[in-house]
């Protein structure tokens, strides 16, 4: 199912401009509107618009479904993984021992970052996946 | 019970829960009444972590616990959607 | 690394969860060490806590009301056990069915570290929270088989499950409009000044609460979900259900009742919640009797008389004197082991006959001798008999009825045992009665299941009629870990 | 009528919806509107007259501000309901599949009617 030439084209161009924008929403997440979770929604219909104007098998060619959700399980152990430092490093699970920087900067939330990143990750590749099982279900029992 | 019957019946039943919940709501809209934590939150958001989206603040600072347990929610919503629609393996 | 204890009981099940998604052969063992992980974590706080000491970790280093914290007091010391000794029982269970995949371990493990983190947590939100993710692992754990019936049962569960954490959820809210923090005890402390400037929303957010709860309890008028949703899933999982994820609905409401309602400011809210919790424990108690006698399909059956017991359950919290809220969470532990049992035997039983109806039962007391009579001790202490744990909790219950002046609940907690008497007496006869053919009528999916290791299957039903025959003959041992949790529920009272 | 109470009359229609409806697909519907009016109720809370999002413009040195804000910890308590309602939306939706494909009916009562 290929969409219209009008609808490929303005999508191949518009395409790295959201997930542009989506990565600004997971890396400003401590200083603007956004977050984890909203920056990886808007990259994770980034691609499920690819895969409308494209169709399905030329987007799983590029995003594969099982590469997808490895990264899914990364974000996830990754996010685990943090709390578990906060205990290493002596503070209680999932304490901040990051310095805590400048007010107003990108490295001024201490964990705050590494968290909105591991959460963007995770979203994004757990929209798309859902997508793809949604879209290739032929409706076997 | 027939089909309008039913309808009847739970549509009273919503009026009289709907007038009980509204009834007993007697929060003054616009000041809250209790605001020290949340005070607490807006003075020392930004020295504790560092965050000036206090938002982000409480939900990745002071509840990271929360957002783990609901990222893993969400994992879990994902693997159920794809074992339910994997089919026969 | 000591002073993180609690915290690394709730993660360590949950990390195994997510590493068995990785692994293709190590899923058992890391489901197995991660519970015995656990396990042993708790038993090195078990000398502090049995001794009425309460053990405080805030997460992420927040005090007070700022941040999450976790509470292990007597109560969800008590509980956490049940949770995870049931929980290690089931995965052994399981273990050889070649046809439980990764995620089935994978939902299993989730299931036990959130039912783990519901009962640890101090925050309500937080409580919230874990029991969504308690409700979605069992969702997809009911529907695990993927046949019609299954995903049936599995959308009903959650569609009322829904509305009822709902419920909770606005019931928080409430709250939070009062008190303006999330902490239990901080809670409990602020509501009694909003109790006065506003007493219909304290009402209001109790009924909410009780009421949300109660669906996920599924106590009698709320109760639609359950039968289903507990016969259709696989036995190890419907073992899991009925024996701890009601008690977690159970735990919640103790403690918002006897946590945040228990200043002497909500007398009116105290006695009439334990006249609900009567009225409700009895309608429900008969209800699930009767429906059990109705019942051919042996899952059905069982499903009724775990809604039978949820009864006697409430009946004791609802006396709410020091013997009734022992021989209540006592019960609570007893039911666990029985009804684990129950459905283990079951297990096995329809994997046998091939069908779940009572009558293809016939003869399987010479085909398995020894799986009968665990069955038959198991249903023993359903009902009550002396040499069982079942009756010395429902005889603490029903001495609780009668001390309070509520013979009349004395009376019916008996009928009610007579009723599950007939019905379980009716299942053991067709042990002895010789098979009229041999009814080979394969409907479920459970048949293949069987053809795994029985010895792992047949160990941990042996194990819990063991637990269920000691906690009969001393019960002291099992009244000593209930004490910490009765004295924390009645402070006032000295252990 | 504030927010607040349109917020529980809102809840009351969803509760209706899923009560009242034998279309599968409308009682996911109902749940939604559920968990719409509850982040509504948990919003209207929050709120403070002219109170401003509780992001700070202008901070002193040790992070103390002047102006008024909104009270932040019920909308970081519903980013966490928002995402746990499309966890429970999207598996019931998956669920709806499954049943359609395997009875070809939608409707509740004729689902109930099946062995």
């Amino acid at each position: 199912m290929r969409s219209s030439k009008i609808i490929r084209t303005i999508v191949q161009k518009l395409f790295p401009f959201i997930v542009l924008f989506g990565l600004y929403l997971i890396s400003h997440g401590h200083l603007s509107p956004g977050g984890g979770f909203q920056g990886g929604v808007v990259v994770g219909t980034a691609i499920i618009l690819l895969a409308l104007s494209y169709g399905i098998e030329k987007t799983e060619k590029k995003f594969k479904n099982r590469r997808l959700s490895m990264l899914e399980k990364l974000g996830i152990l990754s996010f685990i993984l943090l709390g578990f430092l906060g205990i290493f490093t002596g503070h209680s699970f999932l304490g901040n021992f990051l310095p805590l920087g400048r007010p107003g900067q990108i490295a001024s939330g201490g964990l705050m970052l590494l968290f909105n990143i591991a959460i963007g990750i995770e979203v994004a590749a757990g929209v798309s996946i859902i997508f793809y099982a949604l879209v290739k279900y032929r409706g076997e029992l | 019970m027939s089909k309008e019957m039913k309808k009847v019946f739970f549509i009273i039943i919503i009026l009289v829960m709907a007038t009980l919940f509204i009834l007993s709501v007697d929060i003054e809209y616009g000041n809250p009444k209790n605001l020290d934590v949340a005070n607490y939150y807006i003075d020392k958001g930004l020295h504790d972590t560092g965050a000036i989206n206090l938002v982000a603040a409480i939900y990745l600072g002071y509840r990271a616990y929360d957002t783990l347990i609901e990222t893993i929610v969400l994992f879990v919503a994902v693997t159920g959607v794809v074992f339910y629609l994997r089919g026969k393996r | 690394m000591i002073i993180h204890i609690p915290v690394l009981i709730i993660i360590s099940p949950l990390l195994a969860a997510f590493l068995v998604l990785l692994t293709k052969k190590y899923k058992i063992i890391l489901a197995i060490t991660s519970l015995l992980i656990s396990i042993v974590f708790i038993s090195t706080l078990s000398s502090r806590i049995l001794s009425g000491d309460k053990v405080l970790y805030h997460l992420g280093g927040w005090q007070g009301p700022l941040g999450v914290s976790l509470v292990i007091d007597g109560l969800s010391f008590f509980f956490s056990l049940i949770v995870l000794g049931l929980g290690l029982l089931v995965i052994i269970y399981s273990m050889h069915e070649r046809c439980y995949g990764r995620t089935y371990y994978f939902l299993l493990l989730i299931s036990l570290s959130s039912m783990t983190g519901v009962i640890y947590t101090a925050d309500i939100f937080n409580m919230y929270v874990f029991y969504e993710l308690l409700s979605l692992a069992i969702y997809l754990l009911i529907a695990y088989p993927k046949t019609g019936v299954t995903l049936r049962a599995s959308f009903n569960y959650l569609i009322i499950g829904g509305v009822g954490l709902s419920f909770f959820l606005l019931g928080i809210g409430f709250l939070y409009a009062m008190t303006g923090t999330l902490e239990i005890s901080h809670i409990a402390e602020k509501l009694p000044i909003a109790f006065n400037s506003s007493t219909r929303m304290v009402l209001m957010s109790f009924v909410l609460i009780v009421s949300g709860m109660g669906i996920k309890i599924a106590v009698f008028p709320l109760h639609g979900w359950l039968p289903d949703a507990h016969s259709m899933a696989p036995s190890p999982v419907s073992a899991l259900l009925s024996g701890v994820t009601v008690k977690i609905g159970i735990y919640c409401l103790i403690r918002m009742i006897y946590g945040l309602f228990s200043t002497k400011t909500f007398s009116i809210i105290i006695s009439s919640s334990h006249t609900i919790l009567m009225v409700l424990g009895v309608v429900t108690l008969l209800f699930g009797a009767a429906m059990a006698l109705a019942q051919t399909d042996l899952k059905r059956l069982l499903a009724y008389s775990t809604i039978n017991q949820i009864g006697i359950i409430f009946i004791g919290l609802g006396i709410g004197t020091e013997m009734g809220l022992t021989g209540a969470l006592f019960h609570v532990l007893n039911h666990a082991i029985i009804k684990g049992t129950l459905f283990f035997c079951a297990g096995i039983m329809i994997a046998k006959a091939g069908t779940r109806d009572v009558q293809g039962f016939s003869g399987f007391g010479r085909q398995q001798p020894s799986i009968a009579f665990a069955f038959i001790i198991a249903s023993l202490g359903m009902i009550g008999i002396p040499p069982t744990n079942g009756f010395v909790s429902k005889w603490l219950i029903c001495l609780a009825a009668v001390e309070a002046g509520y013979t009349v609940l004395a009376v019916i907690i008996l009928i009610a045992s007579a009723i599950t008497a007939a019905y379980y007496f009716r299942v053991i006869q067709m042990f002895f009665s010789n098979p009229p053919k041999q009814s080979s009528t394969l409907i479920c999916k459970e048949k293949q299941m069987i053809h795994g290791g029985n010895f792992f299957k047949a160990w941990t039903i042996y194990l819990l009629v063991a637990g269920c025959l000691f906690l009969g003959i001393v019960p002291v041992l099992g009244i000593s870990i209930v004490k910490p949790a009765v004295s924390i529920l009645l402070p006032h009272v000295i252990p | 009528m504030t927010p607040v109470n349109i917020s529980l009359l809102v809840f009351m229609i969803g509760l209706y919806g899923v009560m009242s409806k034998n279309n599968l697909i409308k009682k996911i519907m109902g749940l939604t509107i559920i968990n719409g009016s509850i982040v509504l109720f948990f919003i209207s809370i929050g709120y403070r007259k002219a109170g401003l999002a509780p992001i700070l413009e202008e901070w002193t040195t040790d992070g103390i501000s002047t102006a008024i804000f909104v009270d932040p910890l019920p909308q970081a308590l519903m980013l966490t309901t928002i995402v746990i309602g499309i966890s429970v939306t999207a598996l019931a939706l998956a669920l709806i599949v499954r049943i359609y494909a395997k009875y070809k009916t939608l409707d509740i009562q004729q689902l109930s009617k099946e062995r």
